[in-house]
This record gives structure tokens, sequence and C-alpha cells, in this order.
């Protein structure tokens, strides 16, 4: 664990100015939407209709004709290409079935944007419909519809074969067990079983996806809003089949990810486009279709079920968890093809014993791939609503039962390893204080306040890992300049490296500049997510500035004249760290809206570097987790997405967030640079079951879906009659 | 989105059963239907005018009926209609059953209607209120038929 | 979208150009419905006559006997910030600023809002509580029509094709009478309403009801006027229970629809808690 | 289509241009301008990324025809800061955490430039109306309310919400 030399906390003390704050306030910030081409042709789509079809024919003849048509291709022309993050079961162009509403059978480049859409409305296809699987336990039945018949065919990327799956309509499917889960239920006191469910949402970036390819000689450019450059690059080559050296991916500015835009889908068949027009080719994806047809969150099922003893603590821990996958797996970037944290259940808490069980299972629904903390939402909504009617049933109070079993350094977590991070217990004293907790629950007790209620959840968030690497030049005049492949999808990564760089320096900040390259400029990098940035990304720059200290010796850096050095950073951690809420809210009696009146969050952050990006992080996960745990709800009707735009899918305005407290534990170092941990989902997670807890606690209902909407809770109170 | 909708026709099954199937003079019984011809047996092709508000769709298309079984007094119909102006399209399958009790007879007609395209992106719940109104005024309108 | 676009100046050449493109025409006013609709591809008109450059629509100012003119052309905001609204009454000014956000408001007029006939609208219960006429001018000549009569359906209105909105007429507001305009938004404050109430009651000398109108909007395939409720408290005295018991009336009286808003169970006994609420509101 | 001969100022520099009757204000904006600040999120008038001055009247330019802002005067996030020099709104943003990925920020400057122009001193509840049409999916808003309330004059002190230091409201 590295200290904090003095030199370097005086720095990290500086007020935090986002160093590529001025071109954001002054709109001088390109987005990929913002760049044109000389001769830039617009893409559009033909897309299906129908959740399951086969497609019988595509006639091109008024599409061509059109004119400003320059070109329009069929899945009978980019045949067999498929892409995918992990799997590659996305066919570029669909060639025989479609699997979802939004499913793309053919693509044109016309010279308008306004042209390309009637073209692609002119293309007739005839399809044959096929029964659709909408539903995840229906794709499971013995005798279903298998959606993917030659998915044993289908590349995987990264190295290592596909996980057998139980069914074939499986994505990826995993169990893991410790202990010795049937005597632990045998000797509990209460056994508990909790069904709960989680909707589809979006992610909901401002920005659309968009993406520029054109041909330069051999080489082909991309202009994307794609956050995983190297990766992007690396996935072109293998779906289109070139080699990665004529590839050049340019990520810049991105607005706005929480996870959705790890997954590209326009890149490749615009390279078809570029390269049969010999033309430049944008996509700039219509809101409409981003929400209809990209990559969402999982809808989940969890059930729960849970042995304790008589004072409440767990003694055997079940679950099964079946996420909704859509028509692809093509998202999802992870081996085990679920959501990152699926099988993460009950977590933050000491289990001797568990089984778990999770599986993603294709459908003919919008696709599901990565939002902001995967898989996690879903499963901290149940178990923490899971922990509070356990709670409630022993007659023991929400928060003593968490203390009772929060995990601590060295305990057995649900995963059957021992825990390596946040002392929990540490966390809920100062979760207990910040939130005045006793004042508040005796408070509304002694005044007998109707309608209103306190909600306890917590929540866990690994330290992000893996291996990255910057490459540090110091100019003639001594200035420094890291130059790194990171693209910033709003966290303030390139921030965060000017201050670690100038921090172990000793210089001013202004000293140090950052500047991002395209995939040709730059060595590797795994790209933004996971929380990977500080801890992974971060130190590599620590250990750029650490080779060039060492490199510079006793010299200054105006003396050395030009040099370069490389960082590189592993991070293979089991380092974890953990966040809790408090939430009071008040339930109206006869609409039941709820509003929450305060909230507190304390979080398990480390070291800090930014402090005013992790405030954003933190106040930006905490309404982001909130919006998917009073109101958002991807709905689906049939196969097709009803919410279909922003005013009808609703994300929180200014006008709807509550007073929120944040608290900081910033004493135990964590892995790292200066001993920082992760943020970025770090607050999403664990909203939704505070919010479902608390109005528990206000009025007596208890709702097991997210969102947990007005309507449910008085759909709720007429049925049990509370 | 599936409705189902219910007439009474003081008529016997049979008449119903004539009328019903008489697919050119049924059709006409749902509003804003025009031109609708023979096009092979079974088939027929179609059009369809709708308007919410300022909103007007043509929906050209064809009507097939699938099955017909006279003696259970059951059939089944498949439309398919698309606006290509709009850009979107509606897909609709109805299960027509007869039923006699003493001298009235009871049409239900159970709807299964898909739309698609840009259509579906205009409210679903004005649509499919739309479509109720529609599949209603048609039973209603075939019962009136009967009876004249 | 793909159109010619005229801008008359002066409202004949408006009705000129209305009546000759006829069905293929469609009548601009703010815009922000009617891009929408085109963006969507769902109205594609070959002409659009637009009301921008006409003088004269979009004045506000109170009438010699005390009631109000709203000019069609006003823009939401306009009425928002017009002092002789506000005096004429707060509630009808809460209306307006209820509408979406900031930038809608700066855009859409109030003629635009009416001819629209979305039933979530803000505006339209509050004018029909206030017993609002609007002017209508075509070929013909003038007339005039209940804003509580003009929407016939979803979206739908008893206008003709060459029929323009000039301006709303309201009636001066009898001493006595309260008004208030409530919108219930489980979502998002910049949300359609689930259920809005806009309410009118006047007390006579012996504090019973003399009047009282009560329209709902958001609950129906156009606004609602709450006659059965209406009925029940005309001529009685408020009391706590016989306002419970009016608002139940309102059940049977919306119309609404499942959607994203609510299920229509939902909406009907919220359309009950809100005009419960209003008139609590109006009789505390 | 007919097409229109447009006359406008953008950001103070006159403008003219011949336009087709459908476009848009945003694709005139961007595309015929080159003016790229502003941006085009949800299409349809909700999230405000497009919010642009019309003779300093905030609206949604996506769902302005372009033919309406003939004669009229223009202000985009190009517009804001003079000289090279920030205008308090903008260093603000910086300051307090305005923005993280900053496609929503233009938009947000810009509705908060016409906010203080209505409400030099809002407060929260002003900012809080007003702003709602403006949405960010980074922030959760806390730091575009300091932001706002900074350069106000307000030195910073939203209503009792954001990053600790303060006492949480009490109860009832």
């Amino acid at each position: 664990m590295t200290g904090v030399a003095e030199a370097t906390t005086s720095i990290l003390r500086e007020p935090e100015y986002r160093i590529e704050g001025r071109d954001k306030v002054t709109g001088a910030a390109r987005f990929a939407a913002d760049i044109v081409r000389p001769g830039m042709l617009h893409a559009a789509y033909v897309t299906s209709p129908f959740p399951h079809a086969r497609v019988v024919s595509v006639d091109l003849t008024r599409a061509r004709a059109m004119p400003g048509v320059r070109a329009v291709l069929t899945g009978a022309e980019t045949k067999p290409q498929r892409l995918g993050r992990r799997l590659q079961d996305w066919p570029l162009l669909a060639w025989d079935r479609v699997l979802f509403i939004g499913d793309r059978v053919a693509v044109v480049a016309a010279d308008t944007v306004e042209i390309a859409a009637a073209a692609a409305a002119a293309v007739d296809v005839e399809y044959e419909e096929l029964p659709a699987i909408l539903d995840p336990e229906a794709a499971l039945a013995p005798e279903a519809p298998v959606l993917h018949p030659d998915a044993a065919g289908y590349a995987y990327l990264g190295g290592g074969t596909r996980p057998t799956v139980p069914h074939p309509n499986v994505q990826g499917h995993g169990i893991r067990e410790h202990g010795d889960v049937d005597a632990g239920f045998a000797a509990s006191h209460r056994v508990y079983e909790h069904t709960f469910t989680v909707a589809r949402t979006h992610q909901s970036y401002l920005e659309p996806r968009a993406s520029l390819v054109w041909l330069e000689g051999d080489r082909i450019r991309v202009v994307t809003t794609n956050k995983a450059p190297f990766a992007l690059r690396q996935h072109l080559s293998v779906s289109l089949g070139i080699p990665e050296s004529r590839i050049v991916v340019d990520a810049g500015h991105i607005g706005g990810d929480f996870g959705g835009k790890g997954l590209s889908i326009d890149e490749f068949v615009l390279y078809h486009l570029a390269r049969v027009t010999g033309r430049p080719v944008r996509a700039v994806t219509r809101y409409a279709d981003e929400l209809q047809a990209t990559n969402t969150r999982h809808a989940a099922r969890i059930i729960l079920r849970t042995g304790v003893d008589p004072d409440g603590r767990i003694l055997a821990h079940t679950s099964r968890v079946i996420f909704d996958g859509g028509a692809y797996a093509a998202g999802k970037p992870v081996a085990t093809l679920m959501p990152g944290d699926a099988m993460l259940t009950l977590a933050g808490y000491r289990v001797p014993a568990a089984r778990v069980e999770a599986m993603a299972v294709y459908t003919n629904q919008v696709p599901a791939g990565h939002s902001r903390a995967p898989g996690q939402p879903q499963n901290a909504f149940a178990a923490e609503s899971h922990m509070d009617l356990i709670a409630r049933d022993l007659g023991i109070d929400a928060f003593a039962l968490r203390e009772r079993n929060v995990v601590r350094p060295g305990d057995v977590d649900v995963t059957g390893q021992p825990w390596h991070g946040t002392d929990g217990a540490a966390l809920l004293a100062k979760l207990r204080s910040a939130s005045r907790y006793d004042d508040r629950t005796a408070n509304i007790r002694s005044v007998g306040a109707k309608g209103i209620g306190v909600g306890i959840a917590l929540g866990v968030r690994h330290v992000g890992r893996g291996r990255a690497s910057m490459v540090l030049r110091v100019t003639a005049s001594g200035h420094v300049e890291l130059h790194t492949g990171v693209s910033d999808q709003g966290g303030g990564a390139h921030t965060v490296f000017q201050r670690i760089v100038a921090s172990e320096l000793g210089v001013p900040l202004e000293q140090v500049a950052v500047i991002r390259g395209t995939t040709d400029a730059v060595p590797n990098d795994p790209g933004v997510g996971g929380s990977r940035v500080t801890p992974v990304q971060g130190s590599a720059a620590l250990a750029a500035a650490r080779a060039l200290k060492k490199r510079l010796g006793d010299r200054e850096l105006e003396e050395v004249g030009a040099l370069e050095v490389i960082g590189e950073a592993a991070q293979e951690t089991h380092e974890a760290s953990m966040y809790a809420y408090a939430l009071v809210a008040e339930v109206d009696p006869d609409t039941c809206k709820v509003r929450i009146r305060q909230a507190t969050l304390v979080a398990d952050v480390g070291t800090v570097i930014n402090p005013v990006a992790l405030r954003g992080q933190l106040e930006g996960g905490f309404v982001f987790g909130l919006g998917q745990a009073v109101m958002e709800d991807l709905r689906v009707e049939d196969g097709r997405v009803v919410t279909a735009n922003l005013g009808d899918y609703k994300i929180p305005t200014i006008a709807d967030v509550p007073p929120l407290t944040v608290e900081l534990l910033t004493e135990d170092p964590g892995p790292g640079p200066f001993g920082a941990k992760s943020a970025g989902e770090l607050a999403n997670p664990a909203v939704g079951a505070a919010v479902a807890n608390a109005v528990h606690a206000a009025c007596g209902v208890r709702v097991m879906s997210l969102p947990v909407t007005a309507e449910k809770i008085w759909r709720e109170s007429r049925r049990s009659g509370s | 989105m599936k409705f189902t909708h219910t007439a009474t026709v003081a008529a016997s099954r049979d008449r119903v059963w004539a009328k019903l199937m008489d697919i050119p003079a049924a059709a006409r019984c749902v509003p804003g239907v025009a031109s609708v011809r023979a096009a092979g047996s079974d088939k027929y092709l179609g059009t369809l005018a709708v308007q919410v508000g300022p909103v007007r769709l043509v929906l050209d298309g064809d009507l097939v009926v699938t099955a017909r079984d006279e003696k259970a007094g059951t059939a089944s119909v498949k439309a398919d209609a698309k606006d290509s102006r709009v850009g979107g399209a509606i897909r609709a399958t109805m299960a027509l059953h007869l039923s006699e009790k003493e001298d009235e007879t009871e049409l239900r007609i159970a709807t299964d209607l898909a739309v698609m395209g840009r259509i579906g992106e205009f409210g679903q719940a004005v649509i499919k209120r739309k479509a109720d109104q529609l599949m209603q005024d048609f039973a209603d309108c075939l019962a009136r038929q009967v009876m004249r | 979208m793909s159109y010619d676009y005229h801008e008359p100046h002066s409202l004949d050449d408006a009705l000129a150009l209305l009546t000759r493109f006829g069905d293929d025409g469609h009548l601009m006013a703010g815009g922000t419905a009617t891009v929408l609709l085109m963006r969507q591809g769902l109205l594609r008109p070959a002409h659009v006559v637009s009301l921008r450059t006409i003088d004269g629509l979009s004045g506000i100012a109170r009438t010699p006997q005390g009631g109000l003119r709203i000019g069609a052309m006003a823009t939401h905001r306009a009425v928002e910030r017009s002092d002789a609204a506000r005096g004429y009454s707060p509630a009808l000014v809460d209306a307006f600023a209820s509408v979406a956000t900031v930038r809608i408001r700066n855009q859409a007029t109030v003629g635009g809002n009416l001819a629209h006939a979305d039933p979530a609208q803000d505006p339209p219960p509050m004018l029909a509580a206030l017993n609002a006429t609007i002017t209508v001018r075509s070929p013909r000549g003038e007339r005039t029509e209940a804003v509580e009569t003009l929407a016939v359906d979803h979206f739908t209105t008893s206008l003709s094709h060459d029929e323009v909105i000039t301006s709303v007429l309201l009636p001066p507001i009898l001493p006595g009478t309260r008004e208030v305009y409530l919108k219930f938004l489980p979502q998002t404050a910049d949300d359609y309403a689930t259920v809005s109430v806009a309410a009118t009651l006047r007390f006579a000398d012996d504090a019973t009801v003399a009047d009282v109108r009560i329209v709902l909007g958001a609950v129906g395939p156009t606004t609602i006027r709450a006659k059965r409720v209406e009925d029940a408290l005309r001529g009685a005295r408020p009391t706590p229970e016989r306002i419970r018991d009016a608002a139940a009336l309102v059940r049977d009286e919306v119309d609404p629809l499942d959607d994203l808003r609510g299920s229509a169970d939902y909406k009907r006994e919220m359309a009950r808690v809100w005009t419960e609420r209003a008139l609590a509101a109006l009789t505390r | 289509m007919s097409t229109h001969r447009l006359r406008f100022t953008l950001n103070g520099t006159p403008r003219e241009l011949e336009i087709a009757a459908d476009r848009l204000l945003i694709d005139v904006i961007r595309d015929d301008c080159g003016a790229t600040g502003t941006k085009l999120g949800c299409g349809v008038g909700i999230c405000g990324t497009c919010s642009v001055l019309v003779d300093g009247e905030l609206v949604s330019a996506c769902l302005v025809p372009a033919v309406f802002v003939d004669g009229r005067s223009l202000t985009t996030v190009e517009g804001l800061a003079q000289d090279g020099e920030l205008t308090p709104l903008q260093d603000a943003f910086i300051r307090d955490g305005g923005f993280q990925c900053g496609i929503c920020t233009p938009g947000q400057l810009i509705a908060a430039t016409a906010l203080l122009r209505e409400h030099p001193r809002p407060d929260g509840r002003e900012v809080r109306d007003w702003m709602m049409g403006n949405l960010c999916r980074c922030t959760g808003y806390y730091g575009i309310e300091r932001a706002i309330m900074r350069a106000s004059g307000a030195g910073g002190q939203s209503d009792g919400r954001g990053l600790g230091g303060q006492r949480p409201p009490s109860l009832s």
C-alpha cells in the first residue's frame, strides 16, 4: 500500500478544476455527432416490426431507385458477420430470421438523413411471423423454440471457450456454492423465501450513439461514441476479418455512457457502406431507436431463500436469479455472459453457506447489455428488501439486523471468499450517526407520524480491476504530457490523471497536460467501465510518474530534454467497498405518491483525488438509482417498447431530487493511486431497496418489484387492506 | 393488444353467418373501410382510413379468411395493412364465434392487434381506444344489418 | 417533412389559403405539437399556414366588463407573466404555468393548445371551469364556442379545416368566487398529469354553494365536466362529509385509459381524491 | 417544397441563408452554421440539450421551425463567453461540478442564463421550477444547482441540499 507523501497531499488538496471544463462550457467540446467529413453520407436502417420472424424476401428496387441513395445493403451481403463484445451472436444485418422488434434487416446510405430514412421506408421486406418468446420462463421450457440454433458456431472473444449452458436458450449460467447449505437450513430458527422482480430500464445517456466511418488508403477510420476504443478496434477486426493494424478508432468526449456505450452496433455496417460507396458514412441514432433497439439493463426475477438463527444471524442462503437477456448476448463483455455481478445476491453480509444460481436467458425482447453496476440494482433490491422483511418478521430493528450480519474484514461473504474491503460495522456506525437514525425513528414513533418512515439499504461494489498503460513525455520546455487512450464519458478521467501525475512529480497542475489519442497514438487501454478508471488507469498514470521520477534522478524536468516513459498497472485486486443509505420517505395516504424527504449516503471511497468529480459521481449515482427506484420502466407490450421517447420513459428532473447528505469514509486506503478506491458505481444499486424499505416503514405496504411506483403501493395497500 | 367484442342480434345463427361471410358487405360495416374486393378465394383487398385528430392513416392491405367452420359457427380472419406514407402497419387476427341462444345470436369477436412502425410510436393507449371503438362499431353495425 | 410554408399577413389571407388547400393544409401557431407530429411522420401536410406574421392575435387584456380576453397567438408564458391574467384569476395563471417546461411555454400558444385537443393538457380544464369561450373566424364569418365543448375526442375538435381560433374570452368572475387548479404528477415534475382538476366555486350569502364548476383533465378522451359532483353540491353547505360523498361521484363520470401515467382504475380513484382536494381547497 | 430567405443574427453575427420550409432550427444552427455546441438529444422537446435563446426567450431548437427565426437574434452556448472571458455561470459550472459528460451542459447554461436574467437571485424553488426542463443524467443536479447559486451571488448556498457540512433538515 502506498502512503500519501507530503508533496502529493498538498496538490490533492488543491481545488479541482476540470481540464476539459472550458471546452464543455463554451460549446467547443466536439462529440462524435459534431464531426463531419467532406462528402459524408448518412445511414438509416430497415428494421423488423416483428419480435420473431423469418425474412422471406427483401426487395430493394424502390429504395435503390430513389435520387440521393448511394447504397443499400442487406444481410445477404454482410452474412455471416456478427458482432458482440464477447459472444458474437448479433448479425450485422439479419439474413434469415429477425429476433426482436428493431432488429436490422437492411441499411441505406444516402446524401441526407431524410433521403436515407425515406429509402429505408421504401425497402419492401416480406416476413413470415414466428412464435415469439417474450418471457424468460417460457424460453426455459423444454419444448421452447431455440432462438440461436447455430450458437455453437459463434465466435467467443477474449480467449477461452464459452461456458456450457443447461438449455439452448440460456446465454450464460452460473452456480456457486460454499459451506454446508443443507445443514445451515436445518439448523435455522426460521427460513424465509421471497420473490422479487425488477423492470427493464435504459441507461438514458442524453447523447444518442453516433459513429462515422471512412476509408483512408487501406485504413479504416472510425469516430465513435464507444467508450472502449481499443476493445472496439479488436471487435471490428474480428467481426469484419480485418487486421487491427488497419483500424483506427477515435473516441473523444462521450455524452454519457452508464454502461450502454460499451456496445457498438453501427460501426460494422458503416464500414461496409463506406467500402461500397467510397465515401464517409455516419449514423446518429434517433432517440426512439436508442430506447427501442440498443441494449437495456436486464429485467430480472429473483428468488431468495435465507435461514437465520433466533437473533437473525444468517446461517444459509440460496438464490435463483433469472435475467431477461433479450435477443442477443452481444452487449455483455464478461466471460459468463451474464450481467457482471449476477451472482452477488445478499452482498455485504456474512454468509457461512450459500448456493447461488443465476442465468441470462434469450427471449425475443430488446437485447440487454451492461448498465451502471450490471446485475447489482436487481440483486441489491432483492437482498435488502429480503433483509428488511426478515427483520420485521423476527421483530428486530432493521438497522440492528444488518449490524449483526454485516461483513467485516476476514469474514466469509456470499461468494464464499474472505472479505477484503470496508469494515461494514464502521460504515453502519457512521450511517447511524450521519442519518440521525435513532432520533428520527424515535421522533416518528413519539409523534405517531403516519406516512413517514426510514429505510436502510447497503450495497457493495468491487474496486475496478484490469491492466492499463500510459505514456508520459517530457517536452523540451519541461512540460509533461500524459498520452492516454482513455476517453471521458463524464467521470473526469483526464483531470484524475493530471492530479495524480502532478502530485507525484510535485509540479503545478498546469505543468501536466493530458492528451487523449486515437488507438494509433497511444498504448492499449481497457476502456472506461467496471469502476476501473481511477484504480487501474490512475495507477498506470502513477506508475508512469514514478518511472519518470526514477529517470530524472536529481535533475529538474527542464534539464532532461525530450524524454518518454511508460507506466503500467495491473490491478487484480479482490478489494471491494461498501456504501449505505438511510432514506426518510413520506407516502401520501390517498395517492400513495412517495416523497423522499431526506437521503443520507455514507460511502467508503478511500483517498479522494478529484473532490468535485467524486461528489458528482456519488450524487449522480444516487439520482440514477432513484430514477430506477421510483419511476423508470422501459415498458414492453407484445415485444414492442412502448416508452419510446423521453416524454414517456421518464427520468428524474432537477425538481424531483430530494435533499442529500453524503458522508465519506476515507481512512481505509484502497488499492488505487495514493489509496483511492472506485466511486462510479458505488451509489446507484441500493437506492431501490432503500425506497422500498422506507415505504414499508412509512405505510406498512411492501412492494416486491421495481420501480416502486405510487400506483403499485396503492394497489398493494388496497389488496392488503392496510 | 387484445380485445373482445360482442353483439347480440335478434336473428338466427344461419342468417348472421351468411351476413358475416359476405366479406365485402361485412367489411363495409367497419367505419372508414373503402373498396373491398375479392382477390382469389377467401382473400380480399381493401383500404381502411382512420383519423385521430390531425393524424390520418390510409391503411392498404388484405384480409384472408384463414379458417371457417359453419357447423361450429367459428371463423378466423387475418388482416394485414400498411400505410406507406407514415411508414407503419397493422396486423390483426380475429376469431369470430357465433352462438345461438333462443331467438338470438351472439357474435363474439376476439381480436389480437399489432401496430407496427411509426404508427406505433403514437400513443398506444389512444390507438387501442380507437381500435376498440372500430371493432365495437363493426359488431353493432353488423347486428343492425342482419335485422334489416 | 416536406411542405410549402406560407406566412400570410392578414387573417383573411390565412383563411383564403386554408380554403384553397382544404385537407392538404395545416395551420401552425407556436408549432410545438405540429412539429412533433410532422417529425414522427404522422402528419404530412402539403401546405403549412403560419399565423406568426399576423398582427393583433396575441394581446392579453381585461375586458371593460371585468373579463379577460387572450389572443390565440399569446404564448403560455405571456399568460403566465401577464398582470391582467393574474389579476383576473391566479388559478388560470397556475394552469398555464403547469404546462411542461419554460421552453415549451415560451413557444406554445393558447389557441394552438386548444386546437390540439390533447385531453391531458392543463389549460383546457381551467378555461372550461372559468366558462371560457373561443372566437372562431372562417370565410363564413365569426362564431363563438365554449371551450368545454370544443374538443370532441382525443386530439379532435369540432373546428373545420378553414376555421381559426382568434381569441379566448373569459367572462367576469362573480364576487365571492374561488378558483383552483390541481395537477397530480406521480412521476416527474415535467410530466403530463395522471389527473388534473380545475374548479370554481361561489358561496351564497347563507354559506351554501351558489355555483360550482368542476372540470377534469387526463381522464377521458376530452376534458370531463363533473356535473353530478356539481349537482350534489349546488345549494348545499359543503361540509367535509358532503364533499367526500360528492367527490366519489366523479368515478362514474370519468372515462380514463390504461396508459403510462396509470391504469384506468388508479386514475378513476385519483380523480376522486383530487376532486375532493380541489373542493376542500375551495371551501377551506 | 418552398424555400425561404432567412436573416437572423447568431451570437451577434448576421447570417443570411436560403432554406427549405421544413428545416428545424437545430439543424440550421448545427449543419448550416456549424455551431455544434447546441446538441440534439431526445428530439421531442423534453431533454433540453438543444436549448437556445431566440430574442432572449428560451426554446427547444428541435421544435422550432427555422423559418420562425427570420429577423430575430439567436444566442447559443458559443455566444455566452465574451472575448474568451467565461461568464460567472460558466466558471461556476466548472468549479461546482455543474457538468460531467458535458452533453447537456450547453443547454443547461443557456437555460440558466435565461433564468438569471429573469430572476437574478433565485431561490432553490425558482431554480428547480425553471431548470426542470433540462435533464442531466450525470450530476444528479446538485452540482448544477450549486453552480447557479454561486453565479447568482448566493455563494453556492442552495437550500440544504448537496454534500456534507450542513445539518439535515429536521423531521416534521
